[in-house]
């Protein structure tokens, strides 16, 4: 691919006009496309990035998709975290509240954890099947660059789906991110897969940089969602609980 | 990348050594054919076959590739169709799967396929493998896959082999089509002691593209290339046939020959992007899965479909197990390869989109004006055919039908029981069985999300998937099949199954257009399975007639029986609808307090 | 506590895509002294009390019965190790 | 070819849930003998030629980069292994 490919458009007069997230495609991610939608319905622009380019071709924010890069089969994540689009994004990440603002969602969020972006890892779930379901999660930390959207301990309803989603760390490490606000999502209503501490997503310490599971990104537009949403009753797959992670970010990047 | 083309040492069996050895003893009763049918082979090419050529024609003339049993019945769904029925129709029954207009220069293709006997051996990785392979017709097709679904009957639900294939079999459908971001939009879960040992694995799968994409599995073009590209060939199903002794190791002894293939789903997404891509920039002419019988489907089909001859360097084949015999190269069933046909000119272009997926390819010839299909190994001719003879014109056979005497008994034992003394107690038990309750269990295994454009799923009647985002245009998808009534009655029951998908995909709102079914019986040489099958087919070609909606395509697995006795006859038929905008969809059940309830019909 | 080690190896004529996508990654990382990587199966099973035949019988059946596929599987080790050994 | 052993197994300190299935499970088959289980990886590398002391240090490297993840895995063994050895 020669440069990244511009694959939505906010209209020209608009705020969010320059304003761009890249969604990175490694080989076996399958939510990229949907994430560049939700970019779109949050009413941003997105460009599609290649894996493999050395180049973040100047994007505002960047998102890791879910998906199975490079199958999973050695470990969710663990291949994916070599590719040298990743050296770039982990040098933007870093350097405060201000560095490059990056999502990972399931496969993202282990590719983070594998790249040592995030702490702790995910292993299978306790219950060693894949799972998908409608989450429902409490928004702890509504400071982040992708959360500011929500309020603190809002609650939400968002597809989850995986089969290695049960994060892990040692109590040290939990105690940090507990300390200092870093569990940014947890489970509520059941813990579908053992992570420690009823753990959905967490954040560095800039809150620059946000991992979670579930998919905020299958709950953006009504009569595609899941049924429930935690703001009340919605029609038929009316659940657009995920469209705050986008607005998150959009919001921050305007200043 | 091209094949390292060391050329191994066999007792290579070529075509001229076939003429100067006419006597020689071949093993075509181990590979599968009849007497007569050996006796044809002969008689098609003036002499005997090399043990190239016998591979061929040995799995291409199995009844897996050849519904030699079935043909002559299968017939009638293209002569019962009218001209009105076809109004919507792009490509019908014979391609790798049908492509219906559903407007706006959208067309969709959709197809269900068995994996049956894979899955009973291997639950995990053969239903795995059935999806993968119904994936790589829709994309062969020019179609963007975007939905499987899963028709599934189990034997009974207490019987101690029964977890071992549920599980195995659910983990694979879901780790396959989970991994290629495929949403799973539904199916069928049924238990019934008559599948203990035949368990029905049927997937369906569902592309979308635009008219002018559609790419047919046709090699034309005297000059253009032939390409074989994806994973790389193994003896994967090739099982532990002693496959023809004369071609034998001169020296070291043969590997052994995986009996069951084991899947790669990330090998298939990436190939999916990576056909896609090629789609895009029009760089292939015709194209076409590998599937049952590998190269020797792709190469003679190609050509076959196609204007002229094809010439193919075996040793170009690039391999994961370099012990392989020409004639197994020619058999095997490895998965998640791809054969394509493009143009000199494309060549580069061509090469660039695999080296940017890093998929690997081997140019492998080309296709000639001769009508004759040529492979050679290392520069030695080991077939000279007539491609049609190989992929079109197997044998067909009238197998004797007769209806089976103890139908009657069955038909007359009704039901006796009187009305049940506590009804709710009834109704309970109903709803807690396995056949009747919630399938959650299953579904909640397979995701339903991906692509961001499923409408409806579980627990709905039909699946209803969104095609175009600008306009709402969308689809809906319904499978159904009910064996215990096609065991009463197979006309009858076909009738019911398609008309109960019908109701599925009409009362969410779309508009029924095209069916498609994966017809499971037991074995043909039993006249009465026969003649289950013979009615099977008529009933299903009456109400489609009926009902004006073509069938498009399918597939049709045989022999599931074990120790004589057969599966009841089972059709499972898929029908497909259009929305104009899928927002209008209708799910079923109640959600909401207050509403009226009507029943209607009879 | 002395424990069992089973290990399980996918057949050499079968695919193995896990070692195949492992193999892959190396040369991308730099490496480029491998012409294969197959991905297998350890399992350390822990004995309370002491290692006698019955208990290393039940060892083999549970490696070839319940750790292994034969379809698709090797078993190629049941051995006794010794404590923090190999 | 030369084969190098890689086994990695989850640390000590984490929740293993495969191995936690299997030993549950090993009871019900019958199968008592055992206080816990543990599954982890092997990997096998096929060396294309010669092992140099560069090349297992490309296999050990391998090791602690990519084949295991150092959160949740050690890496227990990286050895040189006979043809048709363990
Ligand atoms: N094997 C399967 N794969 C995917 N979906 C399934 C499967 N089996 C059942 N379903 C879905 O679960 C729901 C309930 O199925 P079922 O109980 O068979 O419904 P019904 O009896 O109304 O036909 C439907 O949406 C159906 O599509």
């Amino acid at each position: 691919m020669g440069g990244p490919q511009p694959v939505a458009s906010n209209n020209d007069d608009s705020p969010l006009n320059g304003v761009t997230v890249g969604v990175v495609t490694f080989p076996g991610s399958l939510d990229d496309r949907d994430a560049v939608r939700a970019v779109r319905l949050a009413g941003g622009s997105a460009v599609q990035l290649w894996h493999g380019d050395h180049d973040l071709h100047e994007v505002d924010a960047v998102i890791i998709p879910g998906g199975f890069s490079y199958g999973d089969y050695l470990r969710a994540g663990a291949i994916s975290r070599f590719a040298p689009l990743m050296e770039q994004i982990a040098r933007a990440a870093s350097g405060g509240p201000d560095a490059l603002p990056v999502l990972g969602i399931c496969n993202g969020f282990q590719v983070l954890t594998e790249a040592h972006l995030l702490p702790g890892s995910m292993i299978k779930n306790n219950h060693l099947h894949f799972i998908c379901r409608d989450q429902r999660l409490r928004v702890e930390n509504a400071e982040t660059s992708w959360t500011s959207a929500y309020a603190r301990d809002e609650e939400i309803v968002i597809p989850l789906k995986n089969q290695d989603g049960q994060f892990v760390a040692d109590n040290r490490t939990l105690d940090e991110l507990e300390g200092e606000g870093r569990v940014v999502f947890r489970y509520v209503d059941g813990n579908p897969n053992g992570s420690r501490r009823d753990i959905a997503g967490i954040s560095n310490i800039a809150g620059n940089v946000v991992g979670l599971m579930p998919h905020p990104e299958h709950a953006v537009e009504a009569g595609f969602g899941p049924d429930s949403s935690a703001r009340g009753e919605v029609g038929v797959r009316g659940g657009t609980d995920g469209l705050g992670i986008f607005t998150s970010v959009l919001k921050k990047l305007v200043g | 990348m091209t094949a390292e083309t060391t050329s191994r040492k066999f007792n290579i069996d070529t075509v001229a050594n076939a003429e100067a050895t006419p006597g020689q003893a071949l093993p075509w009763a181990e590979l599968g054919l009849k007497e007569n049918e050996y006796q044809r082979v002969e008689e098609i090419l003036g002499r005997r076959p090399t043990g190239a050529e016998l591979a061929m024609y040995s799995v291409m003339w199995s009844e897996h590739c050849s519904y030699k049993s079935s043909k002559v019945h299968l017939r009638q769904f293209g002569d019962k169709v009218t001209d009105a029925m076809k109004e919507h129709l792009l490509v019908g029954i014979g391609e790798n799967a049908g492509v219906v207009d559903i407007g706006d220069g959208w067309a969709v293709t959709f197809k269900v396929e068995s994996h049956n006997h894979p899955s009973f051996v291997e639950p995990y990785q053969g239903a795995a493998t059935g999806v993968g392979g119904i994936v790589r017709d829709i994309i062969s097709m020019g179609a963007r896959p975007v939905a499987v679904m899963d028709p599934l009957r189990f034997g009974a639900i207490d019987h101690p082999d029964t977890a071992r294939l549920v599980h195995g079999i659910v983990a694979g459908i879901g780790g396959y089509g989970n991994s290629l971001g495929l949403p799973n939009i539904g199916g069928e879960v049924v238990f019934d002691s008559v599948y203990q040992g035949n368990p029905l694995v049927n997937a369906l799968a569902v592309g979308v593209l635009r008219h002018e994409d559609i790419r047919l599995a046709n090699a034309s073009g005297a000059g253009n290339r032939v390409v074989l590209f994806g994973a790389r060939t193994g003896g994967d199903g090739i099982g532990g046939a002693s496959v023809l002794a004369s071609e034998s190791f001169d020296s070291s002894k043969p590997s052994k020959r995986p009996a069951v293939q084991v899947g790669d789903p990330f090998a298939e997404k990436v190939l999916i992007e990576c056909c896609l891509e090629l789609f895009k920039a029009s760089v292939v002419e015709g194209i076409q899965d590998l599937g049952a019988a590998g190269i020797s489907c792709a190469t003679s089909e190609l050509a076959s479909n196609g204007d002229g001859g094809m010439h193919v360097e075996l040793t170009n084949v690039l391999l994961r197990d370099p012990s392989l015999t020409p004639g197994e190269i020619l058999m095997s069933e490895s998965q998640e390869r791809m054969m394509a046909v493009v143009t000199p000119e494309n060549v580069g272009a061509f090469e660039a989109i695999m080296d940017r997926w890093a998929v690997e390819y081997s140019w492998l010839g080309e296709v000639t004006g001769t009508g004759r299909l040529i492979i050679e190994w290392d520069g030695e001719k080991i077939v000279d055919v007539d491609p049609r003879t190989v992929a079109h014109e197997g044998p067909v056979y009238e197998r004797p039908y007769s209806r089976p005497a103890w139908l009657d008994g069955v038909q007359a034992d009704a039901f006796a029981g009187g009305q049940p003394t506590d009804l709710r107690e009834a109704v309970l038990e109903l709803m807690a069985s396995p056949n009747m309750c919630s399938k959650d269990w299953v579904t909640d295994q397979y995701d339903r999300y991906v692509q961001g454009n499923t409408a409806l799923a579980m627990p709905d009647d039909a699946g209803v998937v969104r095609v175009d985002e600008e306009t709402g245009l969308g689809v809906a998808i319904s499978t159904d099949a009910n064996g215990r009534y096609s065991y009463l009655n197979p006309y009858e029951g076909a009738r019911l199954a398609l008309a109960e998908a019908y109701r599925n995909v009409a009362t969410s709102g779309a508009e029924p257009l095209a069916v498609t079914d994966c017809l499971n019986f037991g074995s043909p040489e039993d006249p009465e399975v026969m003649w289950q099958f013979a009615e099977t087919v008529r009933g299903l070609a009456d109400a489609c007639q009926e009902l004006g909606v073509p069938v498009t395509g399918g597939n049709v697995s045989l022999y599931n029986q074990t120790g004589g006795v057969a599966i009841h006859p089972t059709p499972v038929v898929g029908v497909l609808g259009v929305f104009d905008d899928v927002a209008r969809r209708t799910p079923s059940g109640w959600r909401e307090d207050g509403q009226a309830i009507y029943l209607l019909g009879t | 506590m002395p424990r069992i080690v089973v290990d399980v190896m996918p057949k050499p004529e079968i695919l193995d895509p896990q070692g195949k996508a492992i193999a892959g990654a190396l040369p991308r990382i730099g490496l480029t002294g491998f012409a294969g990587v197959r991905q297998g199966k350890r399992f350390e099973l822990t004995v309370d009390g002491e290692v006698t035949a019955e208990v290393l019988e039940q060892a083999r059946h549970a490696a070839t019965t319940l750790l292994s596929n034969p379809v698709i599987e090797d078993v190629t080790r049941v051995e006794v190790i010794e404590e923090d050994g190999q």
